[in-house]
């Protein structure tokens, strides 16, 4: 199994964290993983991205080019991302904040209203949680149990009572895309 | 067993100083390289050990000097800019023969450049960015694992030759999280006679100094370097060597382009091309040898870098005409995709015939 | 929460349905040395309104044309795509070395750097000490928002006692650090300093006196008496962790209590005459 | 006040200020450096992602604070003499906005 | 006609700054290189040039920096320790495409060392001390007539390519009194449309950077400076040739060890050994192309430097294998005699057999 | 003239024929911490009385095995020639620095730097600053003498107005150069700084002096409450272009205008409580 | 005093001085610290080629002044009860020095 | 005609003007020159010493190690110099200072007191001025004719009054050598 994924969206939208927690996720199942972030703070305001692979085997290169799949959060992410995954990849995106989505198609592109569902689950925060559940059920490239156990481990003790509605966004996620019923 | 971790580069950087025994670290902030001294900020005074923001990347260096000249494990680490401002502190540092660790995560240049990655310090970590004839082992990370390992191993070196080592990352592996193992250490007792902690009658004087006015003395002084380094060339070269055994064609790349050359020879294997991959891990030394050894049974060798073509000239004078020595690097923080290089290296069979 | 799809001219339009446009007049537009595109610094913060500030006092002066700026490594190292004027952008810490090799060139144009707290405090106060000590003709503007902005949060040579950083995460201890650097004061000791005065721009009041501030300091490079010095209170409400309006009030509450407001230095009535 | 945007007051000068919402970061400075009260943050957000400034002109005195504090520099203020100044200068989609703030549905 | 004067290498290189109309001199004393501040702080003001002692060398690079940004001819002078701490300023005049002269006169390191000349500094001048991808145009003097006439050649190279030129002097070179004769010059007229100087309403702002933020960006920048080292290596390699028609065996040197290996040619040619002198006078552009049609006619080449052998680095890949290259060189501001190089060479020929 | 061979261990005596050695007490000799070799100083230079002076404090306190000296690149580069401790020699300006590294790993060590005007205050003035602003725990000896010394007479920060040096043969322009600057004024401002002093050493009751300054200092790094800055004015008759008997006049004539001499930041009677 | 050297006078206490004139340096300081004038210097010169300081201790009191004002440490001063202290100490060839130079033959 | 020569003694001794002026005198005759001083402060108080190199033809290394004529002013200088005076070649010193000469045989070596010739001619700095005479009158490399202009020229005007007493010098210088008549 190697899997190619990129996070990308505006800087507060918790790209970088669906990145890394997929990444404990994949450590919890000893999988190999590597996690790279775009950096710097000089990119403050604008887009930020991280690519997260996880493998079966060694993991050559941790900066690629070519995605697997593409979870994108805002429309520039859209707009710079989408060419870039391979044939039969997956393009997941956010269709709040995304209104012109990929005209690709020979990919998998599939939008998921994630942040009017966490408004309406009053936390904002958990829409890149919903977005996570939702990749997972089209890709389940690792479970939910592990990603509950990475996200037990990375929490400091005193959020840990935070796990309950982590689980109930991944779920939603899921759900999103099952009643979709793209597959 | 150690335990496993999912780290940045940076950070399995900072803890393995710790656990290396790295008694002070002194740093300046600098993109994309803060996490160390954040990190360090963090975890060091809770083993008692001593780190500080110095003012300045100049006053780091010198803080260095300061804390190894009185017999410490001591480490900095900087990026691009700020290594550049080392450069005379480094160079005192090499002339007093104080052992410590130096970092570069480096970034693109030059001037301000970008923040993103780049190979473009190869020139100025391997042949000496400071003035005067000296060297410093120069160890090269490709994986976050590295990151970690190579802090015990500069330390350890430093103290075997009483040398300066900088560890030369750049900004992606330093950035990126993998999972690391911190393997057992044990710190080596403190044994440097040599250190300034005040003088006892039992013993002369001791002083670090890089001074030695006249030139005879200074020349002696110099051989006594030169055989330094003599030595190191000849017990410390290290490299990795993937594929090389039946390689027609040999990548020879060092840190991050040598992960992205690893991916390309996948690719090119795949299409049938007898690729292997050299990766130099001490960039001083330089594995000339070998490279040399390996162009007898190779038709070319492709040096694939981030920056315009550095480590090419030691790849060339390794091999010293035997067979051709390409070049392929991006510039300016970008970073060639596997597809290029395999792309680059199609085009150079081409062109190179059958040779 | 709802998406707008907008173009980038988008006005939020002010006109009245029932009153023509032009019998209204304008009373305060940006400054047109601005280049009219969007910043890149986050919201609320001051480098924004200070370089409006500069600016207009250069529109106002009319020395667009003997204008040179010098920016710095900070977060306002991209000053020179904001302000329509001819810039340099210096190494981290050494705007007033380079100001210095402009001025004594072109001693009869307006030289101003701009930096920030590190940039200024730390790794540059040498040469900020030195530009200063000759009198040279220049202005330091000097933002100062007591942390490392651009990297991300990291204590300054300003950061107030017990205050969090990235690299003092349990609160500067001044028995470790020291006390934060008085810029300011410490540079009034010095001959050669000529106007010296710290502002803040959290409110609209110490707006009117910041740009008032920089007024006099263009005018007064035409003296040849020695170097001005603004020292601006700023921001960073995103390492202060802060919401741009919980960052006026940190200002009013904290800030000043250690870098208190107003002149340090002013030019006597007889200094005034060229 | 509660239900009701603040509505023209009699005064000497009238203002009115327009804003360069595409270039707002809704970091709201301008809106408590208003002492009218005319300026509130949109529901809705800009391409950048942001809430921007929206204004309620009726109340507007035309001081100019909310433009000096305002760091990106995207607000313009008017001025006029009262005789000029109708008694609502405030478009109809933007009162509706504010009105659903000050007055949710 | 030009005077003739007796002069310093350094007086010479002063009063060629002023002639070549250096408007602007900023520096900080170290020896063995003061003269020229001195005698700038002398004469320039006459002229009414600005010369400054700054406050470090630190300062001096980035006075020279912002003077140069406004599209004036500046330079600064200083020696080894003193060129290490440019390092950074160095890289961002590079970046920014800054003109603008610097002086090295090298004396022996590392660290503090000695103030006797040496050419430790090959390396740093040649492969960028500084971080990231970049090149000096390095002029390398071997009299005192050549200090003053690469004033002139510099700054005329720095404006052409709008790159920052080293001349990489030494010691001896710097304090020696010899002949100098100060050609007739015409200052080019300004002509810098780029320069800080105040914006017009006719043009677009000027702004003088190395900040790419953006790796595209930064990368288009890059790949204009090497479009421009290519150029520069294309037009600009410069060098001397004595004695090569002949040769069997060929001595390669630059600056005062090129002076002391021309006596020793001298004596070996006497002992009817046939041996030539080849004179890098650019350092880069490096002569690789000549050496190697050299190569061609030559039995080994022996490459003679003031230090630990930097400058063979060059020859080798100059030659590519063809023929050996050997090294000699002394240390620590020590210099071979003329005597010393020819018993080398005699060694090397035994050594070599009749190859 | 008449040429004497001498012996290197030859010795004016000053026995008296009549009277057995025994009979009289030592009572100053050179303090056993020096290297007993000959300092490569110029006659007169103040560096080499100066290190004597150092030694006596080491030498009388007992604390040769504690103390830790940095060296500067200046004249007194070779001082861990003269003075028989450890010792570090540090690049040029950066002793503050290296002494932070030294002291900060061995908080109980004495820990001093020995500095010229143009290391400390001139390329060394920003590790200065922030060493003492910090507060290290060390001792700083700030030798002024007004000059480079080491490179032959260059001006200095510290070079008086209208005095003549190689680099201002006119004699230093103040308004080109701005004044001198005054060191131990400046960093007293600094609440790091817990003992700053001038003294200088061209008459034996200001040697009595300095070396009580030197004292004092030495024992307040034992109460760990920040940085002793001991200044002396020194000479450079080889550079003043004077004898040294000149050079201590022109220390009283002109220097101490400058730079007047005495305590400038004086520990409170509770600040000595450790 | 012309033509003399200072004699002992008599006093509390008595000093001397012993010079390393070799590692002197004839700087001067210490005659002119010297209240007693008890120093000069030597026609000779030293191994270094310096005239070198020499003493009449005849009229030294030990007061350590030209020791401590001795840049190079060569001055070492020992004291005595008055009655202890001969009518001279100087050796008779440093005697012969000084009086040659305070009344030149 | 290659003339190399050291002059060398203790900082005060006028070393390095003796060798400038006779360079300066090569240059009035048009001859190749070359000058090359031990430099430093750090030597301070050391001794000082200079190469000057005087030919027909170009000069090719200024710093060498073996010389045709040593003049040396002490006895550290004697003690550095004296054996690298190439065979057959002359070592000239001042015999007030030195006391210990070479005793090499098979090159010429000459004291002559100019110290105290100096102290006599009520000029201690001209020291160096009797022995540049001395020197000439062994070694004729130039006119003293050549020393007076060169003389002229380097000295400012206001110093041209000395230029009689340096004359008497150089005269005094050669007069010494004579009377000692080892040629
Ligand atoms: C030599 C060097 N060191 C470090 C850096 C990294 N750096 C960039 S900006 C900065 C400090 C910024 O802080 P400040 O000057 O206070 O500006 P602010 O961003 O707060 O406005 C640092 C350390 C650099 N670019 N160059
Ligand atoms: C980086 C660097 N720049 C310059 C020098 C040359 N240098 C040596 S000492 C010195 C200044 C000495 O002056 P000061 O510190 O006042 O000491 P002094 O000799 O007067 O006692 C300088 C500029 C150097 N060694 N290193
Ligand atoms: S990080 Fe701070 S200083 Fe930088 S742009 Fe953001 S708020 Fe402003
Ligand atoms: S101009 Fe004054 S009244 Fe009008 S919106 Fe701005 S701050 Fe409010
Ligand atoms: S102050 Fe400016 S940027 Fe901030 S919310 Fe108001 S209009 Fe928008
Ligand atoms: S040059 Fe000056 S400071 Fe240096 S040793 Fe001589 S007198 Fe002392
Ligand atoms: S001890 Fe006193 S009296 Fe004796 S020589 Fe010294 S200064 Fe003179
Ligand atoms: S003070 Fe010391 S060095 Fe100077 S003359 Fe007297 S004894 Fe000699
Ligand atoms: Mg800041
Ligand atoms: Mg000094």
């Amino acid at each position: 199994m190697l899997e190619e994924l990129i996070v990308a969206g505006f800087g507060g939208q918790g790209v970088l964290s669906l990145g890394m927690t997929l990444a404990y996720a994949g450590m919890v199942e000893e999988k190999e993983i590597s996690w790279m972030p775009s950096y710097g703070p000089e990119m403050r305001g604008g887009t930020a991205n991280c690519i997260t692979i996880i493998s079966d085997n060694k993991i050559s290169s941790p900066i690629i080019s070519q995605f697997d799949s593409a979870i994108v959060l805002n429309q520039p992410s859209m707009d710079k991302f989408a060419p870039r995954v391979k044939r039969g990849g997956l393009l997941l995106y956010e269709s709040a904040n995304i209104l012109k989505p990929s005209t690709r198609t020979d990919i998998d592109i599939i939008g998921i209203p994630a942040a009017t569902e966490a408004l309406q689950m009053k936390n904002a925060k958990i829409m890149n949680m919903i977005v996570l559940g939702a990749y997972l059920h089209l890709k389940p490239v690792v479970k939910i149990d592990s990603i509950l156990e990475a996200l037990k481990k990375v929490l400091p003790e005193k959020y840990h009572h935070l796990l309950e509605i982590n689980h109930q966004a991944l779920m939603k996620g899921s759900e999103l895309v099952h009643e979709l019923a793209v597959f | 067993m150690a335990e496993t971790k999912l780290m940045k580069g940076n950070e399995a950087m900072a803890e393995a100083a710790i656990l290396a025994g790295c008694d002070a670290y002194f740093g300046y902030p600098i993109t994309p390289q803060s996490e160390v001294l954040e990190y360090l900020a963090r975890e060091m005074p809770k083993h008692g050990r001593v780190v500080m923001q110095a003012e300045s990347e100049v006053a780091s260096i010198n803080m260095v000097y300061g804390a190894a000249g009185a017999g410490f494990r001591a480490m900095t680490s900087s990026s691009s800019p700020g290594i550049s401002l080392m450069q005379e502190g480094i160079s005192y540092l090499a002339g007093a023969e104080l052992p410590c660790l130096i970092v570069n995560v480096n970034r693109a240049g030059p001037g301000l450049g970008t923040i993103q990655p780049g190979q473009g310090d190869y020139f100025q970590s391997t042949k000496g960015g400071g003035h005067g004839d000296y060297r410093l082992i120069v160890l090269a990370p490709s994986s976050v694992q590295e990151m970690a390992d190579f802090v015990y191993l500069g330390f350890d070196l430093a103290d075997k030759y009483r040398n300066p080592v900088l560890m030369l990352s750049d900004g992606a592996i330093g950035q990126m999280m993998e999972k690391v193992t911190f393997h057992p250490y044990t710190v080596p007792e403190k044994n440097k006679p040599w250190a300034t902690v005040g003088k006892p009658e039992t013993r002369e004087r001791n002083y670090i100094t890089s001074l030695f006015i006249q030139p005879e003395r200074m020349e002696v002084h110099n051989q006594k370097l030169e055989a330094k380094f003599k030595q190191i060339r000849e017990n410390e070269v290290r490299f990795e060597e993937i594929n090389t055994d039946d390689a027609e064609y040999i990548f020879v790349a060092y840190g991050l382009s040598a992960r992205i050359c690893q991916k390309a020879m996948d690719l090119a294997r795949e299409k049938g091309i007898k690729v292997g991959l050299f990766r130099p891990i001490t960039l001083f030394p330089y594995p000339y040898q070998r490279l040399n050894e390996l162009a007898d049974k190779t038709k070319f060798m492709l040096s694939v870098e981030l920056n315009s073509g550095q480590m090419v000239e030691d790849v060339r004078l390794g091999v010293n005409g035997k067979i051709p020595v390409e070049f392929f690097g991006r510039l300016g923080g970008m970073l060639p995709t596997p597809e290029d290089i395999v792309h680059q290296l199609e085009t150079l069979m081409q062109h190179h015939g059958n040779r | 929460m709802e998406t707008v799809e907008l173009t980038s001219s988008d006005v939020m339009p002010a006109v009245a349905p029932a009153c023509k446009q032009e019998e209204f007049e304008m009373v305060y537009h940006r400054p047109a040395t601005m280049v009219d595109v969007s910043m890149h610094y986050c919201p609320g913060c001051a480098h924004s309104l200070v370089h409006k500030l500069i600016m207009e006092v250069v529109d106002e002066m009319g020395i667009q044309d003997k204008t040179v700026g010098v920016a710095p490594v900070g977060c306002s190292v991209f000053a020179y795509d904001y302000m329509n004027i001819d810039m340099q952008e210096a190494a981290h810490g050494r705007a007033c070395a380079v100001a210095t090799g402009i001025k004594r060139l072109m001693p009869d144009k307006y030289v101003f750097t701009y930096q920030g707290d590190g940039d200024l405090a730390a790794i540059g106060i040498a040469e900020t000490l030195h530009a200063i000590n000759r009198g040279e003709n220049i202005l330091i503007v000097f933002m100062n928002n007591a942390v490392y902005g651009m990297t991300s949060g990291q204590m300054a040579p300003t950061t107030l006692p017990g205050m969090k950083t990235t690299t003092s995460p349990d609160g500067r201890d001044v028995s470790f650090y020291g006390a934060p650097i008085k810029v300011s004061e410490l540079m009034s000791a010095l001959p050669g300093s000529f106007y010296v005065t710290r502002q803040a721009v959290n409110h609209a009041n110490g707006v009117r006196k910041t740009k008032k501030a920089l007024e006099n300091a263009f005018k007064y490079q035409q003296l040849h008496k020695g170097t001005c010095l603004v020292e601006i209170i700023g921001n960073c409400p995103s390492n202060w962790k802060m919401t741009p309006v919980e960052a006026a009030a940190f200002v009013d509450d904290e800030m000043v209590k250690t870098f208190p407001l107003g002149d340090i230095k002013v030019p006597k009535a007889e200094d005034l005459k060229p | 006040m509660e239900g009701q945007i603040p509505a023209a007051k009699a005064r000497k000068v009238w203002g009115k200020v327009e804003i360069d919402i595409q270039k707002c970061k809704g970091c709201e400075l301008c809106t408590i450096a208003c002492k009218e009260q005319v300026l509130t943050l949109s529901n809705s957000i800009n391409i950048k992602g942001y809430r921007y400034a929206i204004a309620n002109n009726d109340a507007c005195t035309g001081c100019v604070n909310c433009a000096l504090v305002c760091p990106d520099a995207v607000i313009t203020v008017y001025r006029t003499r009262p005789s000029k100044k109708p008694a609502d200068i405030t478009p109809p989609d933007i009162r509706e906005q504010l009105l659903s703030m000050v007055a949710p549905k």
